[in-house]
Formats: C-alpha cells, structure tokens, sequence
C-alpha cells in the first residue's frame, strides 16, 4: 500500500523529500486516468498530514525549551504522533518524541538556547504515517524574570511594606493592643499546677525540622515555657523528633535557664532526640506520658497523624494540655483532646503575646493589616466581578 | 484454623499485641516493644541516610573524582560536631543558618502564590459562579465563611462590637468545620484498626480465611 | 562574629531562597537545584549523627543511673547497633547485597525484611490506636455544653452517619448533607484558618532573614 | 443511676467495646447488604457492558499500609472482570504494590479456577490476564502504553517474553482498553488524568482511600473518572454488586468479601461511638439538672 511506503522511511533520518517522491506517482496516476475504484482506494488509505506546525520558545523559563504546537490530522483513525526536529545546517530530522491523538503540543526540552530548529509532526495510523511541512526555525532562550510570578511578587512586596512599616511603627509607639489568647493565658497556670504536684512538664515541639515554620515559632514559646520552669524548679522534659531541632531547642533551654537565673538547674538531659520515625517518637512519647505523668503537656508545633495518639495518651494522665499547630488538619484532634489549642495563627502571635516585645507586636499588627487587605482585595473583586462583569481572575 | 508457622509473622503479631496492651495500661510488654521501636527505628534511619542519601549524593561522586566542592558542603555538615567543643561550638549555627536561611526564604514567596493568592482566587464569586443557583448560594456562604474566619484571628484590635459578632459567627464556622473533619476521619481510623485486626486474626492465626 | 556570621548567612540564604522562585534563568535555577538536592539534603543527612549520639547518651545516662526502667534502654541500644549494621553491611537493596549475609537457611534478616516485618506492624498498630482514641475522645470532648461545641458534635454525628449504611436508611439525603458540610462550612473555615497561617509563616520567615526573630541562635555571644 | 460516674467512665471500658464491635463481626460475620452509591454503580455498570474485546486494566498504585482500605477494590475488579471473561491487565507504579497484585491475583484466579470445569472456564496466565509488574518512571509507563504496551513491559512479572504473550494480541495500548482502574493513596490517579487520558482519551476509574476521596470528587463529576470507589464503603459496595452478579449467573460461591466483611464492623463502630456520644450527654443533661 503506498500510504505505508511514506511512512516506511526509518523516521530518525527521514528525508523531507520523500514523500513528494511518493506522492507524485499517485496524483500523477490520478491525473492520468486511474480507473475511480482504485483512486478512492488509494485516497482512503492515505492519511492527511498534521497542519500548521508552529515552534515558539516557552516563556518564563530556564530556556531550553521549545513549544511545538499543530492542527490535528482531520482523519479519526490516528494513533498518534511523532515529533521530528532538524537543526539549521543539518540534514537529519531526529525524533524527538511521541504524543497522543489528542494532544497536539509537544515540548522540545532539549534544546540549545539560540540555535535554531525546525519541527515537523508526523501522524500516525494503523495504516500508515503522513508527515507535515516543517515549522519554521524556533530558538530557545532563557528569561530573567518569570512573569507568572508576577502577582506573587507583588503580594510579597505589600505584605513585606506592612509588617515593616508596623514594625518600625512600634519602636517608637510602645503602647500596642493584642487580644487575649486563652491557650496563653494558662501557660501559667498550667506551669504552676506542675510545680504544686511536684510533677514534670512535657514540651514536645512539634515532628517537623526547622524549614517548618511552626516548629520555629513553637522554640519561641519554649524558650518562655523554659524560663518559667527554670524559675519554678519544675522539671522539663522535651524530646524531639528532628536532630536540628534538637539541636537549637537545647540551645533555646540553656539560655532560657541562664536568664532565669538558674544556669545550675540545666542538665543535658532536658532535650533529647528520639527518632525521626513518626510513629516511633508517638510511641515513645506515650512511654513517657505514661511513666512519667507529667502533670502539663504542651504539643506546639507542627503535627501528622500521631497528633491525637499523644494528646489523648496525655488526657489519660490527667495532664493539663495546651496544644497549638498550623496543621489544619490536625486542629480538630488537638480541640476535642486537649484543654488549649492555639490555632493556626495564634500559634504565630504566641511569641509577641509572651514576650510584650514591641517589635512583634508591631508585626502582629501588621499581619492584621493584611489579612483585612486581602479580605478587602476579595470582596473588591467579587464586586467587579458580578457588577461590571469584568474577568478579575484572568488578571493572577 | 491454621497458626502461621512463618517467625517473622509471629514476630510482627508479638510487637502489634505489645503496643495494643498500652489500651490497658503501661506495662513491661508495651515498654519492651516501644524500647525495640525506637531502636530499630534510628537503626534503619542510619541505613537509609547512608545508602539512600549519602552514598548517592555525595560518596559517589566525591570518590570518582566528580564535584569535589561537595567536601566543602560535607566539611559545614560537620560543624553540627562542634557543639561537644566549647570553645567553638558556636560554629554549630553555620549550618543551622544555611539550611534555616534557604528554607526560610524559599517558603516566602510559596505561602503567597500556592496559598494566599490561589485560595483568594478561588473565594471571589464571578457570575460563572452562579452557573446553577444552588453552587451560587454555596460561593457566598463559603465568601462570608471565610471573612468571619478571618475576622476571628484580628489580634490587634479589640473584640466588641462588629467584630466580636463577626468573629463569633467565624468560631461558629470552624466548629462546624472541625465537627466534620473529626467525622469524617473516623472510618479511615477503624479501617486501620480492622487492618491490624485481620493480620492477627486471618494471618496469624488464621481463624478466618 | 558568632552572631553575626550566622545571621548574615540566614540573610543570604533566605533572599536567595526567595529570589530563586522568580528568576528561571538557569545560573539562578542551577544553583537553587544543587541547593536542594545537595547541600540541604547531606547537611541534614549528617545532622542525624547528632541525633543519634543524643538518644544513645539519653539511654546511657539511664543505665549509669540507674533510673526507673534502665534495663529497656538496653533494649533500644542494642536494637540500633544491630539494626544500624545489618542495614549499613548487609546493603538496603536485597538485590545487591552487602559485604554482611543478610540470610541464614531460609531465615532472612535482611534490613528490608526488618522493616516490613517489624517497622510497618509496629506503625500501622501505633497509627490504629487511634480507633480508640477517637472513641474516647469524641466520648469526652462531645458534649452540648454551649452552641459552639453542640455544633462540633452536630456536624461530627452527621459525617459519621453518613459514612454508614445505617445513615441512608434514616434519610435519604443524609449523605449528601454530610457531603454538603464537608464541602462548604468546612471549606470556608480551613480557607479562613490558612490565610492567617500563611501571613504567620510569611511575617515570621522575614524576621528570620532580617534578623528580627533570632531565638533560633540560642544562648552565648 | 450514677450519671456522675458514668460522665467519667473509665475510658478503658470505650476500648474495650471498640476492641468487641470491630473484632467480632469480623469473626462472626453478619452481612450488611451494602447499596452501592452512584460513582461505585457508574464503576460497575460501565466495566459490566464493556464490549467483550475491551479489556480491564488494574493498576496497583499503592503501597501495604493502605492494604485494608484498597485491597479489597482490586480483588472484586478482577473478579468482575473474571466473572464476564474481560481480559485484564495488571501493573503496579508503587514497587510495593507488586507484591499486593501478585497477591490478589493468586487469590482471585484461585477462587475462579477451583470452579473450573473446562478450558474455556479456566483463568490463565497469559491468556486472560497478564501481569506486567512495575515499572519507572511513572510518567514514561502511563506515555509508554499509549503507544505500546510490550515496549514498556518487554518481559512480565514472571519474567516471560511479553511479545510472546497470546493475550498481547488483543492489549496492544490503550485503544484495546476498555478502562483502566487506578487504585491509589496518593495524587497518582491524577497523573493518570493529565497524562494517560488528556493525551489518549483513556477511560479510567479509580480506587482511593476515604480519606482522599474529597480531593477526587470534582474528576468524578467532571467525567473525567467514570466511577470511584471511596474507602472501604466503596469496596463493600462493589463487592456487593459482583457478588449478586455471580449469584445471578448461578456462580453463588459466596467468595470471602473483606470490604463487606470490614463494613460490618465499620458500621457496629461507627454506631458504637455515636451511642457513646449520646451517652455521654445524656449524663451530661442528667448531672447538671440535678446540680441546678
């Protein structure tokens, strides 16, 4: 069958001028009086070719990527289709690749930035293969900005100006408001019900490492929790679930006890590493709840699955629990076990609300700030959207 | 009813028993078990980091001549070790810094663009929303859910009057909220449960088949 | 120096950290790339030796005092020598093996093996105890005590009824209202929590990098 | 009665009726007789009037700690697909996974054979199913078997010649394929979507933890998965419906469901906790208004 012949060419060097050789002989048969039967035979069986193939160079990238795009063959019967690539100077077309019969783009990932290419796309069929013409000469290139960023540079840029300006604000506006969080108010009160029952508190910072940012904001309250307990000469113990963490958590106790005063009552043995394991270190933790019975639990930071384990262990013990997470998932365990939660964001405003630190509390209100700004920004644009009917999400 | 006769399996059966009799009480099989956990688990964490991280990325390449600066990234490593020397054991912060420093400002510009922004876009109500009535009604409970939420978490302002409302009715909404989540996860978590139940009771012991 | 070498470094690190997710230019995307897949990842790799060297001197210390339950630390001692070597010498991959046999007769002992037959039922039996644990809690904390916990407990009886069989024989439309809550009360309140959460991660980031929060430097100058 | 007592129960006694509930409709099964939901009957009814040369691809793509919740699905899939003589396929993209299909397909082809009476009855390796096994990366399996299948799988599980395969005649690549179930705990029913059916036209459905199920919903009505099977629930009902399929043929071999089985038990808890909840504030009401 000739439709077979054209695309019989081994495709990695696959002469354009085939299949003008091989068409030639069908139209010139057609032309010349070939019985009807047979040209309809002959037609049926050929496949039309992909159209308007199109080579761009993919934008916001790193370069080396070239966008290769066509109109379908009209023919139903496709299987697919092969990608074909020739750089200026050279003779040879080489596969690139292979597509479905839907999807009519490919992506050279290969390219080299500033050498031109052409694309040509051959469609393929039970019956056989037809080719393209070929695209015309594409370069990739590699771009310094990435404009689908764009709208994430400009919320970095006004949430940065916010808490800036709020904080340079307070430095010299000391008397900055923030409302009350319960979870912190007990802080006290549960330290001091440790210290009356002469039991130890337990400070578990959460199983993430330091590049979760809960985690850091839970050393920020240990270092409050630590110089309490150092006052109070309640045992503390914190076991952890990451070595870094560990790491700068015995340094944040340390100093905790240095500025309480009490340098003398830190023992290495305060922190300790477990195991990165997370169902291991909940074992563990269990283990120690149980043995130990702490009489206050805090479970700050950032929590899994195993976040209900230890916090009903310790509602068995009897102990007073506050928890805080920005996991979400993990809230609803922590309310329905625990006696304090702080949530999501109270996590954040926990180290101004201990400290009175003016420049927290600055950020704190810069924080507000943008929340109502981002509010605002919604109901704005829902506003557009439904009145004047303007496309507000095409814009981010 | 066949006992399995595999000692792995009755290894695995003798550990499952041992943390389930922590449901009872703290005792010497739950500790035994526990004890045996985090041991085999800092075990296989020092295996895994070797052959899985180490060895790949940098044992390999270092030893055949390839990216030798990797010394260099392996000598920060190993200041962690500075923390038993006094004298400079604050040299322990270098590689804290590095690994807190690029974490850190890497997550700044991802909590704005795949948090705020894409749930922002997906809160603003267009009149596609309304599309059918109902999913219309739907896009504005859930736009006034999430500005009383919001409001919920103003800390620098004091809670009376409108915003006190406002953020009540955001308390309402996160309880709801909660309610449903605590709900919804209670067959997964007794699906665990039934899992562990039919390794005791069909491979182990198998008493059902 | 011992303050301010680590901050400069948290400094630069972090805006390059940041900067890298808007310049796709390959200097830029390179370097973030070694970044991620090598500095981070071994430092954090040999970090774990700190770990380690912390939960062996915790046991030890129990030993040597003799404190409540000492003869266990012995447990977990042993168990991470042993596990620690079978896995370093015996290889992870039970398709090349290491220099130690991993297999006596029929009896593997091979690391993987462990890890199947010891580490998984050891975590899926941890993970289950949450059946429990959810009973008890939900038994406690789901009480009318006020509007905002009977809703709690409302809309946590109706998911749970909805999971059920027994859910659709009381309504038909039961499982779609569990849908229903699930899909809007719920959305709109976790959509809530999370833009204070992100502003939270964003504001305490930048005062790492600025040098604003540096709890993380611990004690000492 | 104490209704101060009973408001701080010893929890243990909780346990102990969770422990009872769960365990004993395991031992001691009494069958609930699941009604399927609407995206586990589309499932069914689509794999059910499939033209007979379409065959049923399984893909194990999860790993033993979601074995409870998933196993169940792909052991009634093929049974199905057994039942009304589909040819089916079988991958893993989870390495974990391979152990898990090698599993359900012992299993299944057991229950099928022991009723065997001739030949044709017979499920046979090579001929009514294949075994592919696993292969990586994901993205060049689910682009690889567009185009053909035997290039992405040269040999199978059992390490025989996949060209050699008399079932390769008729599973050449996805045109051959009637659906494709992916059954997974993880976002890979989403790959499938993105690359196997945006570049193929594919027809899949999936199997997915409870858990997850949420964050699959919006494909299932977009039509872009045909069916799900959510949770163990999904998996009781599907098994529910093969089972009357079997019965209806006079195949009533009354095959061990273990999401049928599960559900028993998922239901005596699930009732168990709200009777506690109700408990509770019943002592609840009863302490405060004797206090008042």
């Amino acid at each position: 069958m000739l439709s077979l012949e054209i695309g019989h060419a081994d495709s990695d060097r696959y002469l354009r001028d085939n299949d003008k050789i091989i068409l030639t002989p069908v139209f010139f048969r057609l032309n010349f009086g070939v019985p009807i039967p047979l040209a309809v035979l002959l037609l049926t069986t050929l496949l039309a070719p992909p159209a308007d193939v199109r080579a761009r160079d993919v934008p916001n990238d790193e370069g080396k990527n070239i966008m290769v795009t066509w109109s379908p063959s009209p023919d139903t019967d496709v299987t697919g289709y092969l990608v074909l690539r020739q750089t200026q100077g050279s003779e040879i077309w080489e596969t690139l690749g292979f597509t479905g019969p839907l999807v009519h783009r490919f992506v050279d990932d290969g390219a080299v930035d500033g050498t031109p290419y052409a694309y040509k796309v051959l469609a393929q069929s039970q019956a056989g293969t037809s080719e393209s013409e070929p695209s015309a000469w594409a370069k990739s290139s590699a771009q310094w900005f990435d404009t689908g960023t764009l709208p994430a540079l400009i919320g970095t840029g006004i949430f940065a100006f916010l808490l800036l300006y709020f904080i340079n604000r307070a430095k010299k506006d000391k008397s900055l408001f923030i409302r009350r969080i319960s979870g912190l108010d007990a802080v006290e009160e549960a330290l001091g019900r440790a210290t009356e029952m002469g039991r130890a508190t337990l400070y578990v910072p959460g199983l993430s490492t330091m590049s979760d940012v809960a985690t850091i904001a839970s050393l920020n309250i240990l270092g409050e929790v630590a110089k309490k307990t150092a006052q109070f000469g309640t045992p503390l113990i914190v076991p952890n679930a990451d070595p870094i963490v560990y790491t700068v958590a015995r340094e944040v106790v340390k100093e905790s006890y240095t500025a309480a005063g009490r340098p003398d009552a830190f023992n290495e043995d305060i922190v300790f590493f477990v195991t990165d394991q997370q169902f291991a270190f909940a074992a563990a933790v269990d283990g120690i709840m149980a043995r130990e019975k702490p009489a206050t639990n805090f479970l700050i930071g950032m929590f899994w699955a195993e976040s209900l384990i230890l916090a009903e262990t310790g509602a068995a013990t009897g102990a007073i629990q506050i928890a805080g997470t920005d996991a979400v998932a993990q809230l609803p365990f922590f309310i329905t076990a625990c006696d304090y939660t702080l949530i999501g964001e109270e996590l954040y405003a926990a180290s101004a609300y201990l400290s009175r630190e003016p420049i927290l509390l600055g950020a704190i209100k810069g924080q507000d700030y943008s929340k109502a700004l981002i509010i605002g920004f919604i109901i704005l644009a829902t506003g557009l959207a439904l009145v004047a009917n303007i496309p507000v999400l095409r814009f981010f | 009813m066949s006992i399995s006769t595999d000692p792995w399996v009755w290894i695995a059966a003798i550990l499952t028993l041992g943390i389930f009799s922590f449901l009872y009480k703290e005792n010497p099989f739950y500790r035994f078990a526990e004890h045996l956990y985090v041991g085999i688990a800092n075990g296989y964490a020092i295996t895994f980091y070797w052959h899985r991280v180490l060895v790949p990325t940098l044992v390999d390449p270092v030893s055949h001549g390839q990216k030798l600066w990797l010394i260099i990234v392996a000598i920060i490593g190993a200041l962690y070790f500075t923390r038993f020397i006094p004298k400079v054991s604050w040299l322990v912060r270098i590689p804290i810094a590095i690994v807190l420093g690029y974490s850190t400002g890497a997550s700044i510009p991802r909590a704005i663009d795949a948090e705020l922004i894409r749930q922002a876009k997906a809160t603003i109500i267009t009149r596609a929303s309304f599309a059918n009535w109902q999913a219309g009604i739907w896009a504005v409970i859930i736009l006034l859910g999430v500005i009383a939420t919001v409001s919920y978490f103003f800390f620098s302002a004091e809670q009376k009057g409108a915003l006190r409302r406002l953020s009540y009715a955001g308390i309402i909404f996160i309880m709801i909220g909660f309610g449903a989540s605590f709900g919804y996860t209670v067959m997964a978590r007794i699906s665990l449960f039934i899992g562990r139940l039919q390794f005791l009771l069909s491979d182990w012991l198998g008493l059902i088949k | 120096m011992r303050r301010r070498l680590p901050l400069f470094l948290v400094f630069i690190m972090g805006l390059f950290g940041a900067f890298a997710f808007f310049v796709p230019h390959p200097p830029v995307r390179q370097i973030d790339e070694v970044l991620r897949n090598d500095v981070i990842r071994i430092i954090g790799a040999l970090s774990l030796v700190l770990g380690v060297g912390s939960i062996i001197r915790h046991h030890f210390i129990k030993i040597q005092r003799k404190a409540e339950h000492w003869p266990y630390s012995y447990i977990t001692i042993i168990a991470l020598v042993v596990s620690a070597v079978i896995g370093l010498f015996g290889g992870i991959d039970p398709n090349r093996p290491g220099i130690l046999p991993t297999q006596v007769g029929s009896f593997s002992f091979h690391i993987q093996t462990i890890y199947v037959n010891m580490m998984v039922p050891l975590a899926a039996t941890m993970f289950s105890l949450l059946a429990f644990f959810m009973a008890s809690a939900a038994y406690r904390a789901f009480r009318c005590r006020n509007l905002e916990a009977t809703l709690l407990l409302l809309a946590a009886f109706i998911l749970m009824l909805g999971a059920v069989p027994f859910g659709r024989m009381i309504s038909r439309h039961l499982p779609a209202f569990a849908e229903w809550i699930l899909a809007v009360p719920n959305t709109a309140s976790k959509r809530g929590i999370l833009f204070g959460v992100e502003l939270g991660v964003f504001a305490t980031s930048l005062k790492i990098i600025l040098g604003i929060e540096r709890g993380w430097l611990g004690g000492g100058d | 009665m104490d209704w101060q007592r009973l408001q701080t129960i010893d929890r243990r006694w909780i346990y102990l009726v969770i422990w009872l509930v769960v365990m004993v409709p395991l031992i001691v099964p009494f069958p609930i007789k699941p009604k399927a939901s609407p995206p586990v009957e589309r499932l069914f009814n689509y794999i059910d009037t499939m033209p007979p040369d379409k065959a049923l691809v399984v893909s194990f793509d999860y790993s033993p700690s979601t074995q409870p919740e998933l196993q169940p699905m792909t052991v009634a899939l093929l049974r199905h697909a057994f039942a009304r003589g589909t040819r089916v396929g079988v991958l893993a993209l989870d390495v974990t996974g391979l152990g898990l299909a090698e599993d359900a397909l012992r299993q299944v082809t057991a229950e099928f054979n022991a009723h065997a009476l001739t030949h044709e009855d017979s499920i046979i390796n090579g001929e009514d199913y294949v075994f592919w096994g696993w292969s990586t990366p994901a993205i060049t399996v689910m682009l690889g078997m567009g185009e053909r299948i035997t290039k992405v799988f040269p040999v199978d599980y059992y390490g025989q010649k996949t060209e050699s395969l008399a079932i390769t005649k008729y599973i050449k690549n996805y045109d051959d394929i009637g659906i494709l179930v992916t059954v997974a705990a993880s976002a890979i029913p989403r790959s499938w979507i993105n690359l196997a059916q945006t570049q193929f036209g594919v027809r899949l459905g999936c199997g997915v933890t409870a858990v997850s199920a949420a964050d699959f919903y919006p494909y299932l009505n977009s039509g872009q998965f045909t069916g799900m099977l959510a949770g163990m629930k999904g998996a009781a009902e599907y098994e529910q419906l093969v089972a009357d399929k079997l019965k209806e043929s006079g195949r009533d071999w009354r095959l061990r469901g273990k999401g049928t089985e599960a559900m028993s038990s998922q239901t005596a808890a699930h009732l168990a906790i709200m009777a506690f909840i109700i408990l509770g504030n019943i002592a609840f009401f009863a302490t405060r208004r004797r206090r008042k």
